[in-house]
């Protein structure tokens, strides 16, 4: 097999970073090659060196044996290498058939655009994906998933020699990674060689042929992945060893009820769906993508209009129109979508995480006391281990996981007794995770209710005490957590569709 | 409705100038029994703005109408539709170039500023450097006075130097800042002439604000902080038209146009340099507003 | 299970009229409002000549505010429109009157100084990196300056021009249908209408229009040259505005140099009247359309009304954040 | 792997000034080039009282661009500075003059219309969704009508309120330092621009002005009620804006009614020649100040070397357009 992308002694710096120290990298044809390190720990700088985006310092990069240099995305491209980023960069108010053509739209004589073949070849493109989509839809009015899907069509249609894709399913479930992975080996045997970026641990044994580690921008090591227990990758990664603990389901029977929603409904999204927590537990929320989960987390907490329902907060009977309502209530949501929802990216790491809880850090008459609030950002970076030069970097500037670090963080702060978290640890990375882990049982065993919607099996697993499982809208049943729950029986109320049965939504 | 309707065009409304004609204009209306409107653009560049009027006007079937041209050509075409529909035309602050007015309320600016120079001469020795203020660079009542008094010093008082026309848009703040400016370019400055009020009061400010003693300013028109100037002795003294008289006369001819008199082609409406001396007599009283 | 079949693709002046007509329908039942409110309270309002007289009103406003449109979408915003179609204007008026050349070559140079003013404005932007406000801001006071200055500070007059006036006075339709002269004026503003939806909605310049106002980043990052593509939608906007300078220049037959000053901000009134957003992105040119009509019927109505001016200001303010607050509110419950 | 402990923190002090002055380090150069360059040229204008002139025509504009930057930090745009200015100058004048009250009381009733206006505009944006551009493009309209109303289309004048022409005019730092005899006004201008950049830099109202314009939709899904904060800032743009017009009025003596459009423009072109990004979220007090000097150093600079004023205007366009592309090009080396 041939080398096609060789990259030595890659040198990175930003202002008060050290990004890349010596890295390096190299591509075969036809193979997956993994690229794990912790959150912070320069995989997507070095991508962004390779695909034209960002310049190196130092060091030298090969395509195909011959020494290149890409200074733009264009020339990239050019050179034949493709990149999916781990941010997505959609034109929200294009459709999704535009977004993909991009640049290389059919065009008739005089400029004119020809888009009916511009939609027949996004539909081809979603046809080898399996994906049902729209490509007339509107980009920005399709959930994270089907945007992420869209990014990877848009890669796709480049039949680059290299392809770059940085954490391509971090928002997506089971069925469309399953997809995913489908597509990846049809590419493979094209003799297309690609670079793999995910935090999800099982990926590596089901796809990569080999695996590279990054620890702080150092190169730490390559290895066949077929040969290489995960145990050591996660300890070359994180530089020790990261114990599960099994779940323990506690006994909350004779516990409060902190929050229970009745007859919640909105449309189609939403269709009556009841279920209650109490204190101290952890409910899980699974369910297949599109299936209302984000969307019941909002309308409870008044982000967005519902048409009925009702919600009450230890019994009392809460009128929450907006956010502030539900925060007022006792309830915080932590956002699925972390760059539109989720954090300001242009202010810094302190502001961000004192966001939620100023009033906290305001004196009477409305000064903000900076000092408190750097002693408390600084106490949360260390705890969550943010990778941050300091508390006044703008997140922007932070790693993709460490940006959702800083918006649980947020969360953490405003200490809420009651807790959504939608796709908390979407883009984290192990270590961090079983980190945040420990901490939502701590929550949950200092008497906070919390709720986790998760597209990840394993990680409701991992955590609930109960699951709720939803499709179309409907909460299809409450499953008891812990070993006796298996993926199948989720999986069957995940699919439960209308036809089926009619909504059981039970209460208890 | 055998109400006889008369639209006034003028080319402003919130200056006090205006203020004053619509008020003749009223004054007229009601001794003749009419009624009038009286409506003019922002400010006096929005040539095409003052069309839009005259049309929104045409469509309530008037009987006659008063209008200050912003321009003496552009709005011929309309005038036309006017004329033949039978509506006269009455022309008033500065002419129409064609035969269509019936006639026109005005008074010659030139004139007017030509005077103005002949007092700035007299008033500083016929000797020395003098500015102008002026209020618009384009307007017709703009130029006329500029230049009337540019002539009149060019051909008249050759050891007058006149060192700088500068513009203020006729805003007070704006004409301050300029005159204040020219104050500083200029320390031997004998005189300033301001071309109308916003222009006139704002070279009273500069002067305030510098304390530049010895710089003689004449001004133009009137209103309560120029007549104040005056009493005190921080203006030497100002021009006024009679803009109470041009809103007058114009309605008045707009009427005995309709019953079929003969005008004359022009009603000149007069203007007046008045001081701290002649401010109260009666007839200069008469054309000042406050 | 691919992607659902479309319907077949429905005809471009369907989708004008099908994507417009639903998008737009508050700002248009705004507009219905007001005509109807107006007939009412004047029987003046409702007569042909008024109609027209609207629609006259509206040309020069609209065709502007069509310039700005393809600007806003693109994100930025052009404070230059005013000031850019005096400056072709005087520029017909020298190429014509002090040049002496043939009519349409003055049409033409209008047009091309429009273009060439617009691309200095986009170079600005887009390879000087300087905030669309102030390039745009900056041209404004330049070509201000140098209207009057290349004007000598005076109107330039068509009068050797013949038919000068005839290009926005004359009526082509009136020729035809006696009883609906429709001015050539108005005319033109709706061929550009229709030929700016046509270039947004189905040209790769449109689409790049959307997208750079989307996300620009983006754009970049798919290896499209944006700088390039956007000194074309400024220079587009220029071209549109020489056209602009035309209609006015034929209106009053003569170059009005010191014109201009205040019309930027009325176009971008009507294009965000009209539903575009000022941050880029979205728009429709039907939408700017109306968005223009609801200020020329708002201003004429007032005055056929004969109401005092300084209400006819206060009265204009409210029922432009009533129009707009409809709008909204209509489009937030979808 | 944890953030490094950060150095003592700085004092405000010194945290305004270094901040400001790195971030702004350009746009304070063109400020010097401009006022060294003008020295060379002519002999007269580096004197203390043409200095004080400057400042004197900074401070207007200045506090207008002050209260825009609030505004514009948010994302938004305040197009009714320079109508709010003249509406509460002529609120002064009534209850000064006409009501006959004491002159604290005219003061305090020109700042608290200025904030009720301002509530009334973010209102409209906050909680009747309207985009700012349009809203406060209403109020503009709407205020300007009002102010002709109220006043009686004629100017108030203070004659009979002594000393409420040294609110602008007097100085304080005169009696007591005779040689530098800045006037008030100026004084008012520095106070308005530390009070508005302690509130920016170390208040809850100002780290919600920030955050509003960063990712508005965040800051809402953080518990906090937008709404409220987002009229708050408009509330206090529009008490700014009511000082402003305490000061023009003094400085007039006299209540303007016909004035303040076009101010808007002069005030948002100072913020945005200051580095404050009509996008939102980012921006300094200081730098606003410095654009407001340059506008003003430029105008009255032009005006004391005579230049025709045709050209003036070309000129102004000009270096406006190269000051902020020095200040980019500086911006995009680091
Ligand atoms: N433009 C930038 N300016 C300053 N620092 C940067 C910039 N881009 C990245 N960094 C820093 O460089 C380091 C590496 O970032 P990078 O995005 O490559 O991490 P990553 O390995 O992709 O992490 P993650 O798994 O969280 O996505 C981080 O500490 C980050 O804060
Ligand atoms: N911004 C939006 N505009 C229109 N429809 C939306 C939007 N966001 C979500 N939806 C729709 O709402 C439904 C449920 O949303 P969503 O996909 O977020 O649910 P979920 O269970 O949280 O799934 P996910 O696994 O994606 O988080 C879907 O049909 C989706 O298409
Ligand atoms: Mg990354
Ligand atoms: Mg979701």
């Amino acid at each position: 097999m041939n080398t096609i992308v060789e990259m030595t002694g890659i040198e990175k710096r930003f202002p008060g970073v050290h990004a890349l120290k010596n890295v390096q990298f190299d591509l075969r044809e036809g193979e997956v090659h993994a690229l794990m390190g912790e959150n912070g720990a320069g995989k997507s700088t070095l991508m962004k060196i390779l695909s034209g985006i960002y310049k190196r310092d130092g060091g030298a990069l090969r395509i195909n044996g011959d020494p290149a240099d890409p200074n733009s995305p264009r020339e990239a491209q050019d050179l034949g290498i493709g990149i999916i980023h781990q941010e997505l960069s959609l034109m929200n108010d294009l459709t999704a058939a535009q977004n993909i053509f991009i640049g290389r739209e059919p065009r008739r004589s005089f400029g004119r655009l020809d888009e009916a073949a511009l939609n027949q070849g996004a539909a081809d493109i979603f046809a080898t994906m399996n994906l049902n989509l729209d490509p007339r839809a509107i980009v920005g009015s399709l959930t994270i998933a089907k945007q992420q899907m869209i990014e990877i069509a848009k890669a796709l249609s480049y039949r680059s020699k290299v392809l770059v894709m940085d954490e391509p399913t971090a928002a997506l479930n089971e069925a469309e990674i399953a997809e995913l992975f489908v597509i990846i080996r049809q590419l493979k045997a094209e003799g297309v060689g690609i670079i793999y970026i995910s935090h999800k641990m099982d990926e590596l044994k089901r796809i990569a042929d080999r695996v590279t580690i990054m620890r702080d921008g150092e190169y730490v090591g390559t290895f066949e992945a077929a040969d290489t227990p995960i145990s050591t990758v996660i300890s070359l990664m994180v530089g020790r060893e990261v114990t599960e603990k099994p779940l323990h389901v506690p006994d909350t029977s004779g516990a409060e009820v902190a929050l229970e929603v009745t007859g919640l409904t909105r449309g189609r999204d939403i269709q009556d769906v009841s279920f209650s927590v109490k204190k101290g537990e952890i409910l899980g929320f699974a369910g297949l993508m599109g299936a209302g989960r984000t969307e019941v987390a909002r309308a409870i907490f008044g982000a967005d209009p519902r048409d009925s329902g009702e919600i009450r907060v230890h019994g009392h009977l809460c009128h929450i129109k907006t956010p502030s309502d539900a925060v007022a209530a006792g309830i915080g949501y932590l956002s699925e979508d972390r760059k539109h929802f989720g954090v300001a990216v242009g202010m810094d790491v302190r502001a961000n995480i004192a966001m939620a809880s100023l009033r906290r850090f305001t004196s009477r008459i409305g000064v903000l006391q900076e000092r408190m609030m750097r002693e408390v950002s600084v106490k949360y970076i260390n705890r969550l281990g943010i990778r941050t030069p300091s508390d006044q970097q703008e997140v922007r500037l932070l790693s993709g996981g460490n940006q959702q670090k800083v918006v649980i963080a947020k969360w953490l702060l405003r200490d809420c007794d009651i807790l959504f978290f939608d796709e908390p640890t979407r883009g984290i990375d192990v270590g961090a995770k079983s980190e945040i882990y420990k901490l939502l049982e701590d929550l949950a065993q200092q008497g906070r209710a919390i709720i986790v919607i998760s597209s990840e099996l394993p990680e409701v697993m991992r955590l609930s005490h109960r699951i709720a499982v939803m499709c179309e809208g409907r909460l299809t049943g409450i499953l008891p957590g812990g070993a006796t729950t298996t993926q199948e029986e989720i999986m069957q109320l995940a699919t439960q569709r209308h036809a089926v049965m009619a909504p059981t939504g039970a209460v208890q | 409705q055998d109400e006889i309707y008369i639209p006034l065009i003028s080319k402003g409304f919130q200056h006090q100038f205006w203020q004053a004609v619509q008020a003749g204009a009223e004054q007229a209306a009601e001794e003749f029994g009419v009624r009038i409107t009286f409506e003019g653009p922002d400010n006096e560049t929005m040539v095409d703005r003052q069309i839009d009027m005259l049309a929104a006007a045409l469509a309530n079937n008037p009987a006659a109408i008063g209008f200050a041209a912003l321009d003496s050509r552009a709005a011929i075409p309309l005038l036309r539709q006017a004329h033949e529909a039978g509506i006269p035309i009455i022309a008033f602050d500065s002419g129409v170039d064609s035969d269509i007015p019936v006639t026109t309320a005005t008074t010659d600016n030139r004139a007017a500023a030509s005077l103005a120079a002949d007092m700035m001469a007299e008033a500083i020795g016929g000797t020395g450097q003098v500015a102008v203020v002026a209020h618009d660079q384009t307007s017709r009542t703009g130029i006329d006075r500029r230049d009337g008094f540019l002539d009149r010093i060019a051909e008249a008082y050759p050891d007058i130097e006149v060192v700088t026309v500068q513009y203020g848009a006729g805003d007070q703040l704006q004409s301050t800042e300029v005159a204040n400016a020219i104050l500083i370019a200029n320390p031997d400055l004998a005189g300033i002439f301001g071309t109308n009020e916003g222009s006139a009061i704002g070279v009273v400010n500069a002067v305030r604000e510098r304390a530049a003693t010895g710089v003689v300013i004449i001004g133009f028109d009137s209103g309560l902080a120029q007549t104040t100037a005056v009493r005190e002795g921080i203006m030497t003294g100002a021009i006024t038209q009679n803009p109470v008289g041009i809103g007058y006369e114009t309605v008045r001819a707009a009427v005995a146009a309709l019953n079929g008199e003969e005008l004359p082609e022009i009603i000149d409406t007069g203007f007046f340099y008045y001081t701290a001396e002649n401010i109260d007599d009666p007839e200069i009283a008469a054309v000042l507003y406050e | 299970m691919t992607a659902e079949t479309q319907e077949k693709p429905k005809s471009y002046l369907a989708q004008l009229i099908d994507t417009g007509a639903h998008q737009r329908l508050l700002a248009f039942a705004s507009l219905i409002i007001l005509l109807v409110g107006f007939s009412i309270v004047s029987p003046n309002f409702m007569q042909t000549s008024n109609m027209i007289a609207i629609l006259q009103a509206t040309s020069v406003n609209g065709v502007l505010a069509i310039a700005a449109t393809l600007v806003i979408i693109t994100g930025g915003i052009d404070l230059s429109v005013g000031t850019l179609m005096t400056f072709t204007s005087v520029t017909a008026g020298v190429v014509l009157t002090k040049a002496g050349m043939p009519l349409p070559l003055g049409v033409i140079s209008a047009v091309a100084m429009g273009a060439f003013c617009g691309l200095c404005s986009g170079f600005f932007v887009a390879k000087m990196k300087i905030p669309p406000f102030i390039a745009t801001l900056g041209m404004m006071l330049i070509l201000k300056g140098l209207s009057l200055v290349v004007s000598g500070t005076r109107p330039i007059y068509f009068s050797d021009t013949p038919g000068f006036d005839q290009i926005s006075r004359g009526s082509l339709i009136g020729e035809i249908i006696p009883s609906v002269p429709i001015p050539n004026g108005v005319l033109i503003l709706f061929i550009v209408a229709i030929v700016a939806s046509y270039i947004l909605g189905r040209t790769v310049l449109g689409r790049y229009c959307f997208a750079l106002g989307s996300n620009e980043e983006a754009v970049r990052l798919s290896g499209v040259n944006t700088d390039r593509w956007k000194m074309a939608i400024y220079a587009l906007a220029g071209a549109i505005c020489g056209i602009a300078g035309i209609l006015i220049a034929s209106r009053l037959n003569s170059a009005q140099p010191a014109l201009g000053l205040g019309y930027e901000l009325e176009a971008i009134a009507a294009v965000v009247i009209g539903g575009t957003s000022l941050s880029g992105g979205r728009g429709t040119i039907l939408g700017t359309l109306i968005g223009a009509l609801i200020m020329a019927v708002l201003t004429n109505g007032l005055r056929v009304l004969s109401v005092a001016q300084e209400w006819q200001t206060v009265v204009t303010g409210a029922i432009i954040i009533l129009a707009v607050y409809a709008d909204m509110a209509r489009r937030r419950k979808t």
